[in-house]
């Protein structure tokens, strides 16, 4: 859990203002993605790293993020914690730093992760001095195992990826925040600012929003609309709202206009 | 002489790394090069040897989320 | 429904930049009424009128609401639509502006409002020249009769007043804003940012908060977050995100990484 | 005299509207004042006669949603 | 809300061991409806009334139905009260008992129930003797004007008719369950038995089920499904079970199984 | 899956007619677990084991469980796969069979299962010749691996154990059901009869009731509320119901009454 | 002579209830019959007369939820 | 002598197992015993010898879910 009183959320060295983070992922055209970061205010995008083919336009998608946003590489398309190990070596070697969003899939029907390969990875890379993120299926025992074995925060799935079906895994995440003792990122599946907003209220520390901004008709509204949410809900899990109610309580005096 | 790109075994006539990378009509900007494994620098190309059965890995970042 | 390309909510002759409806019912002092409207820019705000007992401090509540904000007198208190028709015509009358929201509720216990006499009181109101917003139960059958009467919107809540659940009546509600030929405001039991998202997401022209406002533990932030959310979600609605999917779509290649 | 004040009956000796309302020290700030049904301006109150048994409401704007 | 310990549902003056309500529409065949009402033990179903056309075949759907199941013809066509009144006449004429279930719907696009013209019929066929089942939109405040009225039950629907969606309502069905003096039917929107369960679970009287068992690909069989999901969910009720909790506890000893 | 034409369980050599699967925790006293046994005809039955201390009566609960129902002692208390194995070894040794509900739990909190060391005790017990029953979270890629480490079935979790909060993890229950390749029963956090036909509906092989049951205040009433539940959920999903729709559609004839 | 069935002018030749039935070709087993909006027994149909302008309504009951 | 049950050092004398559950005064119908780890079937307890340092467990089956 963050610290209240100055409300920044610091993984590894580095101090985050926005709790948004996006993806490069999906969208129409790259020259989307400058002016969506600029308008969603997002300092962490994510990036994946693929063999080249001659008939690839050759442009470097780098060119695209500005330097003050932090890149998180993913290692999308291991399927074994050693080819994710080796994607995160590479793509720190090629100058993306040392973040790395670890994604090791087996699944290739619903690309859920597969838990037990992300954390024998978290823990080789950890020890190299990567800021670990793994990506992860919302699992309280994980989540502590990826704790003890120096992940930087965990990053448990909303819905499939790609669904934006929302928090469909709403009461695991709600246990992995009451207990984490490192930020709590909700990644995957998160369709709707509505969505991102209410993560927030439950006391994520950031969200993760690839799809649902980079498929939507205008992706640098979205990219607003995200960040407007993910603010609001912060907003209101520090104003610490009421809870819902059993029955209903007036807004206005309960006394008849003209009865005592 | 054989080499393995990106997991296809070609026919190449090139000495260098930079040589082979030309051949193959790629742009460098947003290149990655590993030879056998390890990475090499773009500054490192041009000096960089390859020889019969090396195994090269040619990388981009491409949109990812 | 809005006309899309400037997006204005227009109601009687009055334009609202703000689609955030606040209401100053159950604040700890009065003195968080300005500021909230600062922080949360609402331009329509809703007050109740009551007989006075000696005991009261005798200061005026309407002393808190700048001028450039639209007064919406309630008929709280009201339980047969001649009541309703009363409250509305006084406060007109004492210089309130010709806005009124009906309330009418038979209902002690949930506090859930009376279509009917809701539907009477709209059709007398709308034909003296007030600009009426119908407080009600969400019912395609009744929302379209609001609208013959003249209604200028229609009020359907979300969940029981003061309970925070938020849209309950969400398929109800979407059936309205569906079929409305007015504007369609959810009122009550919007309890969460994420809930007022959520209603503009599927269409709502605007909401009204109070009870959430009112009772976080800082009103201020609070009734900004709101805005935020509100705002969020009328993007979401107008970049018109994709829908929900039932198979998962990778948001990095699906090629393993060093396969093809 | 008897006159009807917010639903209770009273006695009082004062002549005016006016009058009335500063008798049950009441803030005029915020006060609507109605005789029999009908809404008085404040501006009005000190000219407006109250007799037995008229009807006065005297009411305000509160908090509500 | 029916008696306990001796528990049957009593209507008028008939009572009733099964509380599952079946109806006669949308049958692939009419000869699926004597056994379904065999499979189901259904004691209660609906018919309707319309204008022959020479074109149809002229057997008679009231041949299908046992003597021993009570009939309850619907309004259905009817768009005011006074068409609902003609209908339940002619069905009372007709020797089909006095049992009539009030349908009046205006909104031709989701099929859902007038209210205000459902509570004007029912006053009136209530002081006519008939035993009236009104099928509404679920408003706790109509529901008791119906019970005024003389209504021997009120008939709330889940969900819009045919939809299958089940208790979307729910918050408000169970609101009216709270307070009813007679009986509470969910009517239309069952479409699993998971749903009618539910429905009994919180107290619902009886189900109402057609769309769901006519046109599953074996009506017998799901009628019995029906039938035990009914009985299930009436078990559950009187059983007294208990609440949802925040909290896990172990249904076995928490004491480790070598340790203290 | 199980296979349709001929519906029973199968599990190792045992045929299962019943597909509620109970347990023996959390009774008020032991004698209602005989008669709770016959009114919901369940043919399996969890127990525990414990060091005993003398201050226990030492009756033996096994006398409560007719030699008809087969016995599925549980690792509970184990917190590492070796201890797990262990308690399976003894229960056998002991003369239950050899059939085992593999349950290790490391998290005290939420009592959520750790699934890599329940996959280490499946390889080994299964290849001992257990017919091995894993509790689980619900995953599909660990699931995926317990089949291939040789589980008879798997048993993902609908929410945490004692809650009665039903299939919180229905999406993730639905893909494991959709590509098991062995048997899903639906394990803890069931609480109504209506949650366990909802489970059955989607197509699970079984659920596993015992809180639900052991506490309600008539758990024989409640037995059978479940039995009735799991065999009209088993019906629904072999009638093939329709599903959910968006629209409504009539289920009597759309015509007016007296118009064409 | 013309007479309005089921909402639409027709022309017949039938001076009883039964008559305009079979003239109908309607099976009798299933069916209702209203006369100038009040119900007539089907036993009472053969003596059922209709006269010119006469209002006839032929129901039935059919499958409904 | 010491032996270890149910993971308490403990003084006895009995010379075999069954001499030991007696002493523990427990009904032996629904016992379960381990001598160092490995289960003794019960009819083989009066024979089973128990010595100085022995590890013995002493189970039984209860409610579990």
């Amino acid at each position: 859990m963050i610290e209240k009183q100055k409300d920044a959320l610091v993984l590894g060295d580095t101090e985050f203002k926005s709790r948004l983070f996006t993806g490069t992922g999906k969208f129409a055209s790259r020259d989307f993605i400058t002016p969506m970061l600029e308008a969603s205010q997002s300092q962490m995008i994510t990036v994946a790293l693929r063999r080249v083919d001659s008939s690839e336009k050759g442009d470097n998608i780098l060119d695209y993020i500005p330097k003050s946003v932090t890149l998180l590489p993913n290692t999308s398309g291991a399927r074994t914690a050693q080819e994710a190990v080796r994607i995160a070596r590479i793509a720190r070697e090629a100058g993306c730093g040392n973040f790395i969003k670890i994604e090791v899939i087996t699944d290739m029907q619903y690309l859920l992760p597969h838990n037990h390969e992300t954390l024998l990875a978290t823990e080789i890379l950890a020890k190299e001095g990567f800021v670990v993120l793994p990506y992860m299926m919302p699992d309280i025992t994980v989540a502590k195992q990826l704790y003890d074995a120096g992940a930087a925060a965990v990053m448990p799935l909303g819905s499939p990826i790609g669904t934006n079906r929302g928090l469909e895994m709403k009461p695991m995440i709600k246990m992995i925040i009451e207990t984490s003792k490192i930020p709590v990122v909700v990644d995957a599946g998160i369709g709707r600012p509505s969505q991102a907003a209410e993560a927030m209220e439950m006391g994520a520390d950031a969200v993760l929003v690839n799809t649902a901004i980079a498929t939507s008709k205008d992706p640098i509204l979205a990219g607003k609309a995200f960040a407007y949410a993910v603010k609001a809900g912060r907003m209101a899990y520090l104003s610490s709202m009421a809870d819902e109610k059993n029955k209903a309580s007036a807004s206005s005096p309960l006394t008849g206009f003209l009865r005592k | 002489m054989q080499i393995n790109l990106n997991g296809k075994n070609i026919e190449s006539g090139c000495k260098t790394l930079m040589g082979l990378v030309s051949e193959q009509g790629l742009d460098t900007k947003a290149l990655i090069a590993e030879l056998n494994f390890e990475l090499i620098k773009q500054t490192a190309w041009k000096d960089t040897l390859i020889k019969e059965g090396d195994t090269v890995e040619l990388l981009s970042f491409v949109g990812g989320g």
